[in-house]
């Protein structure tokens, strides 16, 4: 309790020394829009991924807009207020703090990276400022007891028991799978997912025989294969990004080693692996989202994706993006307000069943008191040279082809 | 106390510069940013611009500092109070140790510089790899009931102020050596190693002195970074990034003088804010500027913006005693 | 003859396979001119270098003042009050003149402003004050010599060891900087120069030591020394200087 | 460790080494003549990969073949870096150098991005999954190129420094460079042609890293400070060396990674820089006996 009043004083002292009037800031006055600011990557490591995640951001707030807006805000205009981050944390973090105090957004989302979104996220919650957390799959974030931090991501920890739950389902259709082999970055891609199927994996009764971990840009797998193919290994759940998929597939290849191979989330399930040709053909992908999933609001977001941006297939962490954008949106609908205080007790209560907004495969769309939504995936395996989803039933496109074809 | 005006005026300058800061959270990031980095960049200058030692390792020590801190917090919960002059121990401790090392061997130069960079990259690694550290995904510090313990400000002006009094005792101490017989030693030996030590100057020493004062400020800089922050990562904190930005603030500032890097981060920091809001739209723009401002002030002003401001200042030092006594023997 | 100073005693050098300096003995008298002559290569360099302790000898003892010095680190020789000048000027390129004096005066005078006077007298002993506010890397190279000697007397050395400080100088540069030379031995410093110019050392030494092929060839008295035949031969004969 | 995962870390070991070699050699040869270390290396690396990647994708160019293509393009691209950039660098302080190759480092790299984008590019062959069995290991037909060509590379070059004037004159530069010039070499010209040579050999690397990786506009920084631990372990200037301290840094990382994590294993080849500064700081096989700055 005195820290809380300890911090009242602090923030009062803080108002009282504020030069008045010399800037305007604070979320209250905007008329007729609702501004969301949105981190990205642009520039750095990770500026592929950024300028694709941009895309689904503004999609949403287009759709939202051109469907009449918001109405409960007497059709207020959503509009987004992106920042690059630069691949960079401590970017991110002072364009947080830009964002929430020169440009008066009402909420945040963004911004790819774990690292990168850790510190926006607390920024973020020491200004009272809603964040919606759109990719980073790091298990703390919604565990510190963040009051306006919210994700659409699934947590790390969570992933393990999808894998195992499909590997039960393809061991019931007759494979044969007993061992599992990993294979992982180690690095801010890998390890925290790699923690999770370390400790999952034995539990569901597949044994770890071979536990390979290798740096980003490493030129030869040879040996990492090598290690997975002695092991016996019949499953191989690797993580990484996709340029390190693509050369450890060569490798599985070119020793002719085709075990189950899963590959893990958004930065797998990439058209770079797809395009990798015969090394990546028919192996599988565990990813939060897909784009063939059969699902009416899944469906109208690839349509609609296609059409503003001609020639181009959504990603998972895209329709993350999209589904985080709209949640803020529909949030600041149903407290008709552009208060932050007010759009984080709707998200809260939010409940997100049919609309655009439900095109993740979870039933419903909602953000529990630690503001984490019951996010579930899907797998999907490249068969012809493209990502398809074969897992679970209810959603799939198909049934999971077998691994020689 | 007019020994210490080198000091004075900047701090003076940098206080300035907070109270106009003081209404507005962004500009107040900004300032505690550029405060930050301008300090450490002063605490690195002491070795590159005064010694003569090129230090591209310099992640480490601000890694040690901001690691410290987030460990002493997350493992152990202990305060500032502690864990800050304990970062300050371990990176003087860890500074003796390389400098020991390197210097022994007399490594300079490219040579000097690569090695701490393998240094910091060791230790840039292994904490990526060390899991009660947090491996790559860092550590993110839990939010205290008892917040003002843990430097735990709702606020943005209590880090502002925190990071003044940094930067000022930096400049103070740096004054203080520079001004003295370590100073004078220091640049003799930048200068040349070998007539410094005919001289009577213990070289050795005097490198570690520079070193460890260096590394000491610098890991307080870190701490600093951890206990506003809240969060440490390896890429951050220990990353090669940090230790080159040190490098081009004092470029861009000017290596010969004590405040000189403090002027590169107080230009560079602010203008890459502007660059960056002002070509949003022109993806990576920002930084070919800014790679390009940086060639070009290297190859054209090698003494840096400083060394540039200071030629149309008066020359202070001992010159003006000696001018005294040159009249006297006149007579 | 007062008590040698400076004793070297069967000094030798090599570095590799190569032998700069073998089986060097001599003694210097405290209160000396001394000169130390031999032709370019013939280890004069290598043996300043072993005496100031830039250089680690190979074999053999250096007493200073009766005190082993030869492998102590050259600041130690120096706080000892054995300093040297360089051949080659070594000013401190980015300090001035006074700010150059002080580094040595320093290590006498921990405090700026003592340091600053000394360094100042140090100047004024080679009459160089009038340039204490000048930018080392300003001065001309009869100047930047006289600075290398003004810092190595700011050590406030009893034995100064000067190396080719002529070389390069005109006449009357070369004769005034003799003259302060003497002046500096006359208040008490032992001076020891290794000169290439034979007329010089022959006016200033009393007494000289020859080295030829890194050993000694002779020592004594400046005069017989140089009227030793084996050193008209190898020094005179072949560098018919 | 079973003794067929040992032979295959060791071969792949050697392979990287070969691999990290063809990067190196360019680095030691500036430094060795000029005096001055790259930091842009990585980048110019990261052009000679676009340049494989360009003629493959678009003019059909299998990357053996177009490094034919790249050196020539990587040469100029030396020769003017020299003339536009290390000329006048080489009248600063080494620290304002440092700044200036860092600062081409980033230019490059945000030039880059904005002209191919983030995305990254493979080079997709039927000969990207082959591979050559010997005895119980495997090499990978990509990474066989790269070595072999690496070792022509390399022997070239030691021929070219060895028997011809050119590499005379090279060899005396990086001796002495007040000496050369006493004896009339044109010192300037000789920096110039050290400069393209060494920015030219990315041109063979370059495509042939583009077939066994792929390109992004940040791949260079993966490669530019193993190529500094390289240069000096071997010994700056120093073609022997930096062979033996590729292969050794290749070795070290493939054996290591085979024992402890990934992570711990980058890290031994920085460790083994600091081991090497420290007990012998010239390097492995200097040149002449020593090249301390």
């Amino acid at each position: 309790m005195t820290g809380i009043t300890r911090r009242d004083a602090l923030l009062l002292g803080g108002a009282a020394m504020a030069a008045p009037g010399l800037f305007s800031f604070g979320a209250s006055a905007q008329g007729g829009t609702l501004k969301i600011g949105v981190l990205v990557p642009l520039t750095g490591t990770h500026a592929s991924d950024g300028a694709r995640m941009l895309k689904a951001h503004q999609l949403a707030a287009k759709m939202i807009n051109d469907t009449g807006g918001l109405k409960g805000l007497g059709g207020a205009k959503v509009e987004l207020v992106v920042s690059d981050i630069q691949s960079k944390p401590e970017v991110s973090r002072s364009e947080a703090e830009r964002l929430i105090s020169r440009e008066g957004v009402s909420a945040l989302t963004g911004a790819w990276a774990s690292s990168s979104t850790i510190p926006a996220a607390q920024v973020a919650d020491r200004n009272r400022t809603p964040f919606m957390v759109t990719s980073a799959v790091t298990d703390a974030i919604t565990e510190q007891g963040l009051k306006y931090v919210f994700r659409t991501a699934v947590k790390a920890k969570w992933f393990g028991q999808y894998v195992a739950d499909f590997m039960d389902d393809m061991k019931k259709k007759g494979m044969a799978i007993d061992k599992v082999a990993l294979a992982t970055e180690d690095g801010p891609a890998g390890q925290s997912v790699h923690a999770n199927y370390a400790s999952v994996m034995p539990g569901r009764g597949y044994p770890v025989v071979a536990d390979e971990t290798f740096r980003t840009g490493s030129p030869d797998f040879s040996t990492v294969a090598t290690k997975l193919r002695t092991s016996g290994a019949d499953a191989v759940l690797s993580v990484a990004y996709a340029d390190d998929s693509t050369v450890l597939l060569r490798a599985l290849a070119s020793q002719s080693y085709r075990p189950l191979y899963i590959g893990f989330g958004g930065a797998h399930v990439n058209q770079t692996v797809a395009a990798s040709g015969k090394p990546a053909e028919r192996t599988f992908g565990v990813v939060e989202w897909a784009p063939d999933l059969r699902k009416p609001a899944s469906e109208a977001f690839v349509k609609a994706f296609a059409e503003s941006y001609p020639g181009e297939v959504p990603l998972s962490n895209q329709a993350q993006a999209f589904a985080a954008t709209y949640a803020l949106a529909l949030a600041a609908d149903a407290a008709a307000s552009t208060d932050r205080n007010k759009i984080r007790d709707a998200l809260r209560t939010l409940r997100i069943k049919d609309g655009p907004a439900s095109l993740l495969p979870a039933p419903e769309l909602y953000f529990d008191e630690q503001g984490q939504a019951p996010a579930t995936c899907v797998i999907v395996q490249v068969i012809d040279g493209k990502f398809v989803t074969v897992w679970p039933d209810a959603v799939a496109a198909r049934p999971p082809a077998p691994l020689q074809g | 106390m007019k020994r210490f005006l080198p000091a004075l005026v900047p701090a003076a300058l940098a206080a300035a510069l907070f109270g106009i800061c003081l209404g507005d959270p962004y500009f107040m990031d900004i300032f505690i940013l550029t405060a930050l980095m301008g300090t450490i960049a002063v605490a690195w200058n002491l070795m590159a611009g005064f010694t003569g030692l090129i230090s591209l390792g310099h992640s480490l020590f601000f890694g040690i500092g901001a690691y410290v801190v987030a460990y002493g917090h997350v493992g152990f919960g202990l305060g500032p109070l502690l864990t800050w002059p304990l970062a300050a121990a371990l990176a003087a401790a860890v500074a003796l140790v390389i400098g020991l090392l390197c210097f022994r061997y007399g490594l300079r130069g490219y040579f000097f510089a690569i090695a701490t960079l393998a240094f910091s990259e060791v230790a840039f690694l292994l904490v990526s790899a060390t899991p009660w550290l947090g491996r790559s995904d860092g550590m993110m510090m839990p939010t205290e009931d008892d917040a003002a313990r843990y430097l735990q400000f709702m606020e943005k002006w209590p880090y502002g102020l925190i990071v003044l009094a940094f930067l000022t005792a930096t400049l103070l101490v740096g004054q203080h050596f520079a001004s003295s017989r370590a100073g004078s030693y220091w640049r003799a030996i930048r200068d040349n190693e070998g007539a410094a030590e005919a001289l009577g100057v213990p070289v050795m020493r005097y490198k570690l002195l520079a070193f460890v004062v260096s590394a000491v400020l610098t890991a307080v800089g870190g701490a600093f970074f951890a206990s506003t922050f809240s969060f440490v990562d390896p890429r951050s904190t220990l990353g090669v990034d940090l230790s080159i930005q040190l490098l081009v603030f004092s470029i861009i500032g000017g290596l010969g003088l004590l405040w000189g890097p403090l002027l590169g981060a107080a230009l560079l920091i602010p203008l890459g804010e502007v660059l960056r809001t002002a070509m949003s739209g022109f993806t990576g723009v920002n930084i070919v500027a800014y790679s390009v401002l940086l060639m070009v002030m290297a190859l054209m002003l090698p003494h840096g913006l400083g060394g540039l401001l200071k030629t149309r200042l008066p020359r202070p030092r001992l010159g003006a005693r000696t001018a005294f006594r040159q009249e006297d023997a006149a007579r | 003859m007062t008590a040698p100073i400076l004793e070297v005693r069967d000094l030798g050098k090599s570095f590799g396979g190569l032998r700069a300096l073998s089986g060097v003995s001599f003694a210097v008298p405290a209160g000396a001119v001394f000169g130390i002559i031999g032709p370019n290569g013939a280890g004069k360099t290598t043996l300043f270098n072993c005496l100031s302790g830039l250089l680690k000898p190979s074999g053999g003892q250096i007493l200073f003042e009766g005190r082993r010095i030869d492998g102590l680190r050259p600041h130690d020789i120096c706080r000892l009050g054995l300093a040297r000048t360089f051949q080659i000027v070594r000013p401190f390129k980015g300090m001035s003149v006074i700010e150059n004096v002080m580094v040595a005066s320093y290590g006498r005078y921990p405090a700026s402003a003592d340091a600053e006077r000394h360094a100042f007298e140090a100047l004024r002993a080679i009459a160089m004050d009038h340039l204490a506010g000048t930018d080392a890397e300003r001065l001309s190279v009869a100047e930047m010599r006289r600075l290398e000697i003004a810092r190595a007397i700011a050590t406030e050395p009893r034995l100064l060891l000067l190396d080719e400080m002529l070389a390069g100088l005109t006449a009357t540069e070369a004769g005034a900087l003799c003259d302060q030379i003497v002046e500096l031995n006359r208040r008490g410093i032992t001076i020891v120069m290794v000169e290439h110019s034979v007329p010089v050392i022959s006016r200033m030494c009393a007494r000289s030591v020859v080295i030829n092929f890194g050993s000694l060839l002779a020592e004594g008295a400046t005069q017989d020394v140089l009227r030793d035949p084996r050193v008209q031969d190898a020094y005179l004969g072949s560098a018919a200087a | 460790m079973s003794a067929t995962i040992f032979l295959q870390a060791l071969l792949s070991g050697l392979t990287n080494g070969a691999i990290y070699a063809l990067i190196a050699v360019g680095l030691t040869l500036v430094f060795g003549v000029m005096r001055v270390v790259n930091f842009a290396h990585g980048e110019f690396l990261m052009l000679a990969m676009y340049g494989g990647y360009l003629a493959w994708a678009h003019l059909g160019v299998d990357p053996v073949i177009a490094v034919a293509l790249v050196v020539p393009v990587l040469l100029a691209l030396g020769v003017g870096l020299f003339e536009s950039l290390i000329r006048p660098a080489m009248k600063v302080p080494e620290i304002n150098q440092m700044a200036v190759t860092l600062g081409l480092s980033l230019l490059l790299q945000y030039l880059a991005l904005m002209a191919f984008k983030a995305d990254n590019l493979l080079i997709v062959q039927d000969r990207s999954t082959a591979s050559v069995w010997i005895g119980p290991v495997l090499l990978q037909m990509p990474h066989a190129i790269a070595a072999g060509a690496a070792a022509v590379l390399l022997l070239g070059l030691y021929l070219i420094m060895r028997k011809t004037d050119f590499g005379l004159i090279m060899r005396a530069v990086s001796q002495s460079h007040d000496g050369a010039a006493l004896s009339g070499i044109d010192i300037g010209r000789t920096y110039r042609w050290a400069m393209g040579i060494g920015v030219g050999t990315l041109g063979v690397a370059g495509p042939l890293m583009a077939s066994v990786l792929y390109v992004n506009p940040h791949i260079g920084t993966l490669f530019t400070l193993k190529a500094f631990v390289i240069v000096i372990v071997g010994g700056m200037g120093s073609f022997g060396g930096v062979l033996l301290g590729a292969l050794l840094v290749g070795v070290a990382e493939s054996v290591a990674g085979v024992l402890t994590t990934a992570s711990v294993a980058a890290a031994v080849p920085f460790a083994l820089l600091i081991l090497v500064m420290l007990v012998r700081p010239e390097g492995l096989l200097p040149v002449g006996g020593g090249a301390r700055a």
